[in-house]
């Protein structure tokens, strides 16, 4: 893993942009290590973090690295609750705290197997650096809920999209189109992020089908580099593992039935 | 700045709490360089039991209003592997705080709970003969395991327990008190009278949360553990009176923590009577919180 | 949304924290138009005790991370005054929750604290006689005030000093307990059993804040009562497992307090096992607090 | 006393301007009542309430109502923490709530008595609304720590200005202007407003010279309108007032002697 240097560090936001209902954010870090692809970052805007009715957020928030070029690393933000909402007010000039890159990035697929990314909602973040670093042509599979939601596939190259009211692309569930690309050419390994129904889905179809998957998972995070022990979940045979450690990439194998708490979470669905 | 706390020289009045901070996962994340910067002027294990613990479903986190309340359940490898595996790892780490390159040994203190003598014996017993393991704590505190609540609450059934323990080890013995209970001085002067050499507070406040959809009737609590443990500035007042109350009332050195986010709290501690002061889940926002409320105690700047 | 407690008919279950809502005093200040439209469904005074207290040296307040110490002291006129000037004005209150002007008339609850039986047998009997009091509470819990702390936090105590109080009066008696205990569903159990009518909580945490001033050595309280009592936010969580752990135990009706800014909350509270949420520190933010929340839980929305 | 609508309202920043070291803040209140000069409002603004590192500020702030003209409340704001530092940094447009107006205001002074106004510091808000409200011509004696500060001056008319540097005006404290005033010409009635131990300079000089004396106070406030018994200050004669109910202005005679937590703070002088 890329380490991290010890202690957050001040950035300034140089630039935000609407992408349909997310929101890109571009933060300029000189002097952070070049992340992996998978890896991610614990960020808090510098000012304002916290207080209103709730008095959230407190803690900071994990967020995938969505690219990193020219010292500058991108976020894809989704305003679902105190945190990512204060995050996505953000402007350029204004600073945040970033810790990171933190965490077990994706591993890049072996030469003679085709990468299959699939992404669901903001979980196409780490799908984009990811593609930036695999050299091969990959075949790009991207689940939204709706049109707004369905601008994200901007952000990666040359995605198929499904939307689940079939506003754009295939009516559906992305997991449908994965099942198809699977059948039509096995040699493939799969590369997944989106919420945990849909990583529940690709964990078992690959399961299935004895495609080889790479998961990153979500879990409710305090600190991000192993020190709470609060984002378990369920390894395979039993125990826990770390999401912030020992992931947030894990090899489906590794892991049990992908239960509600360890995807991204649906907006307005808290679990 | 250097200080003495149960003959252990230490190089800052900065520690981190149990199961706060995980050096060996914080090597693997911050790199070996750590090992000579390391934050802290004394390392606290999280806590160990004599049989590995899977520790509590998820989720184990809830965000609460300027705190946080977990359910972590105590998770660790056990006593055996603890000993083999980890402590290889957790020596021959030392603090900078002056960043002057003058740096200074951290030594380990392990934190250790038995649900009984019988059983805290035997931890202290297999702790008393490892040279790298410099002071036990015994956490009677932890509000996720029944008994570990139920010593600690009661003065006497403390007393017992400590004096029937404390003579299985040499080294300092630090009382790790409980804060769900009527009168926490009484259970430091407790801790004392059995022979404890030091105590440390405040645990965490037994809290709870239900998972925030009011559509899924019926409710239903968040975390897996059912309950948890309420940290952070929010406990930060508790744990002052607290730290106040049993400083006033024993003789034996006070270890202060809860909400300490700045230099300013943690000094505000030592005002009370605390010899040194635990940061926990402030490093949960920043892993170099301890180091930053060191430099800033050593500087005489209150940040 | 009319809810049955203790015999008596409420509009709404949202009443007030004893001692964060002066009714007479919002009379002055919003005026009068206020008796047709109080925010809450029964009006709990402040802390009665047997003779008039000034209350504690100033300052009375510290604001902690998301909440409040207070160490007000319990001033109060003394139960005397409080009946024969106070009384009258606190009969014919009315809440009207829908807004559709079917007002409802807004009993009241008598808080009182008295340091040993025979002072609170004094207390209840004096009540008993009034029939402008609907039901009385009495307080075993406030931080500031040692015996208050002793009574509530000791089970057995607790349960004997209600039983020899019970039979002086007929009215209903809310037993309000105190947080700072081990097992805060022992001590209402023990409630019960000496024939409580209902348990209420929680009240304040145990907290404590240093005056502001890093350069004004030794370090000093900021209280004039030196401790005090934490409330607000900070508190809810430990508020929603103390209520949670009571109902779970107890036969009788909950009164659950602690944090409550919103319906939510308050729907949390009720989810976990409370009759009747009190509102306490919110209304500080906004003295029509209660009205607010009691036309959410009203409406079924959770702002 | 003028009563206040019960429950708090959201209101409108009309605009916002700096005056010296202090800032000028205008709401807009059109359906308020009109506040007595003496009266005060619990502000807090509507978004990003506390929070940051100290999580604070949670509880609303007291402000004397400066002015109150066209629907419009003038505040005069220190930034001295962080309440009122939020409260500084808004803009028009921006929205608050405000609960009042609260408290007793000032009485006005007998046809044969010549007010004299003394103000220290941001004490000087209510004074600008006393001089509004009194038709015959007053003296305003105000006291500053520096030119900055002596800058708020211009709030009122015609005021002479002591400095505690000597920057602007006499030289010393504002209480020696006054104790001049009055050994010049006794019939008066004094106003006064400000720090602790100006007011108390100001109640012992008026004590002693038989000069009736309505001084405002300030006590740290929880709610505003006497709910929580927190800004207690002693009563003469044994016993407390509540600064918000029974005050903030209190002839001089109902006080004991005005201790370091009844007047107002001096920035950075935390008491
Ligand atoms: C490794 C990793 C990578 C991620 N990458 C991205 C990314 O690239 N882009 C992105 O937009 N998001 C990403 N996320 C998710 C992001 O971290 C969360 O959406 C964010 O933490 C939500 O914070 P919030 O304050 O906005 O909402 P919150 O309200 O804190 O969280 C929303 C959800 O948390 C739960 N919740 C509600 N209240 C609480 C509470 N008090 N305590 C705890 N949980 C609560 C509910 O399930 C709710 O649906 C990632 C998460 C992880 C772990
Ligand atoms: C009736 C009245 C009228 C007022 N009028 C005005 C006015 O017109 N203009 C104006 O600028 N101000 C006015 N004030 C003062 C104003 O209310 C305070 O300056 C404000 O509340 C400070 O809030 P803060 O968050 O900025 O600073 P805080 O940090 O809350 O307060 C600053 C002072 O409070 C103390 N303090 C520090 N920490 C805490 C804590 N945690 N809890 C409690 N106290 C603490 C210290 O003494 C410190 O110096 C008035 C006050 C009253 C009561
Ligand atoms: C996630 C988490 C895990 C903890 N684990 C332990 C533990 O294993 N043993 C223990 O004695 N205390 C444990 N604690 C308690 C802390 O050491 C400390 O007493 C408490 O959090 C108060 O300090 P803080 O507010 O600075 O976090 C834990 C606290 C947190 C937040
Ligand atoms: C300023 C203040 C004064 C209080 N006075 C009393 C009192 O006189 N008697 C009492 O039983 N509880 C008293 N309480 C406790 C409240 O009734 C309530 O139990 C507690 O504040 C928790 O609720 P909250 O977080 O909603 O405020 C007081 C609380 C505050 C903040
Ligand atoms: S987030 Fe703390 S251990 Fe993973
Ligand atoms: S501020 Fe609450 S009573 Fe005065």
């Amino acid at each position: 893993m890329s380490q991290a240097p010890f202690g957050r560090r001040l950035l300034r936001v140089t630039s935000t942009d609407e992408l349909g209902a997310y929101r890109v954010l571009r933060v300029a870090d000189p002097h952070g290590p070049k992340p992996r692809a998978g890896q991610f970052a614990m960020l808090a805007a510098a000012e304002h973090w916290g207080g209103g009715r709730e008095q959230r957020p407190y803690l900071p928030r994990a967020f995938s690295i969505a690219r990193h070029s020219g010292g500058e690393a991108h976020f894809l933000l989704e305003d679902v609750g105190p945190g990512t909402k204060r995050l996505c007010e953000l402007e350029a000039g204004d600073r945040l705290w970033a810790l990171g890159p933190l965490g077990r990035g994706f591993t890049a697929p072996p030469e003679d197997l085709r990468a299959i990314l699939v992404g669901g909602g903001v979980g196409i973040a780490p799908l984009a650096i990811l593609q930036d670093a695999i050299a091969a042509p990959v075949t790009v599979l991207l689940g939204f809920r709706d049109r707004a939601h369905a601008q994200g596939a901007t952000l990666l190259d040359s995605a198929r999209v499904a939307t689940d009211d079939g506003s754009v692309g295939h009516r559906g569930l992305v997991t449908e189109l994965l099942a198809s690309e699977i059948e039509r050419d096995p040699c493939a390994v799969v590369y997944a992020c989106g919420p945990a129904g849909m990583l529940e889905g690709v964990r078992a179809l690959c399961a299935r089908t004895g495609t080889p998957a790479q998961l990153a998972l979500e879990a409710g995070m305090a600190c991000g580099f192993g020190a709470c022990f609060g984002c378990a979940v369920p390894r395979r045979g039993g125990g826990y593992l770390r999401v912030c450690l020992d992931g947030p990439v894990f090899d489906a194998g590794e892991l049990e039935r992908i239960d509600e708490h360890a995807g991204l979470s649906e907006v307005g669905q808290p679990v | 700045m250097s200080i003495r706390f149960c003959g252990l020289e230490l190089a800052h009045p900065i520690i981190n709490g149990s199961g706060t901070f995980d050096a060996i996962a914080a090597f693997r994340v911050f790199g070996e360089g750590l090992r000579g910067a390391f934050p802290f002027a004394a390392y606290v294990s999280k806590t160990i039991t004599l049989e590995p613990r899977a520790g509590n479903p998820p989720p184990r986190l809830w965000e609460a209003p300027a705190g946080l309340i977990n359910s972590i359940g105590l998770p660790n490898k056990g006593l055996g592997d603890y000993l083999l595996e980890d402590l290889p790892l957790l020596a021959d780490m030392s603090t900078d705080p002056s960043g002057a390159g003058d740096s200074q040994a951290v030594p380990l203190i392990t934190n250790v709970m038995g649900s009984n003598a019988e059983e805290i014996s035997r931890l202290l017993e297999a702790c008393d003969e490892r040279p790298e393991i410099s002071a036990i704590e015994l956490n009677v505190s932890c509000p996720n395991v029944h008994t570990g609540l139920d010593i600690g609450a009661d003065p006497r059934q403390l007393e017992q327990v400590v004096r029937a323990v404390r003579g299985r080890t040499g080294k300092p013995l630090i009382v790790k008190l409980t804060p769900n209970t009527a009168d926490v001085a009484l259970c430091a002067r407790a801790a004392q009278e059995g022979g404890a050499d030091a105590v440390s507070l405040i645990n965490t406040l037994r809290a709870m949360a239900l998972a925030p959809n009011p559509l899924s009737r019926p409710p239903r609590p968040w975390l897996g553990g059912v309950t948890g443990g309420l940290s952070g500035p929010a406990v930060r007042a508790v744990a002052l009176a607290q730290v106040a109350a049993v400083a006033a009332r024993v003789a034996i050195p006070v270890i202060g923590m809860g909400g300490v986010q700045s230099a300013a709290h943690a000094r505000e501690l030592i005002d009370v009577g605390a010899t040194l002061v635990a940061v926990g889940t402030a490093s949960f926002l920043d892993p170099a919180a301890g180091a930053r409320i060191a430099a800033a105690l050593h500087a005489g700047t209150a940040p």
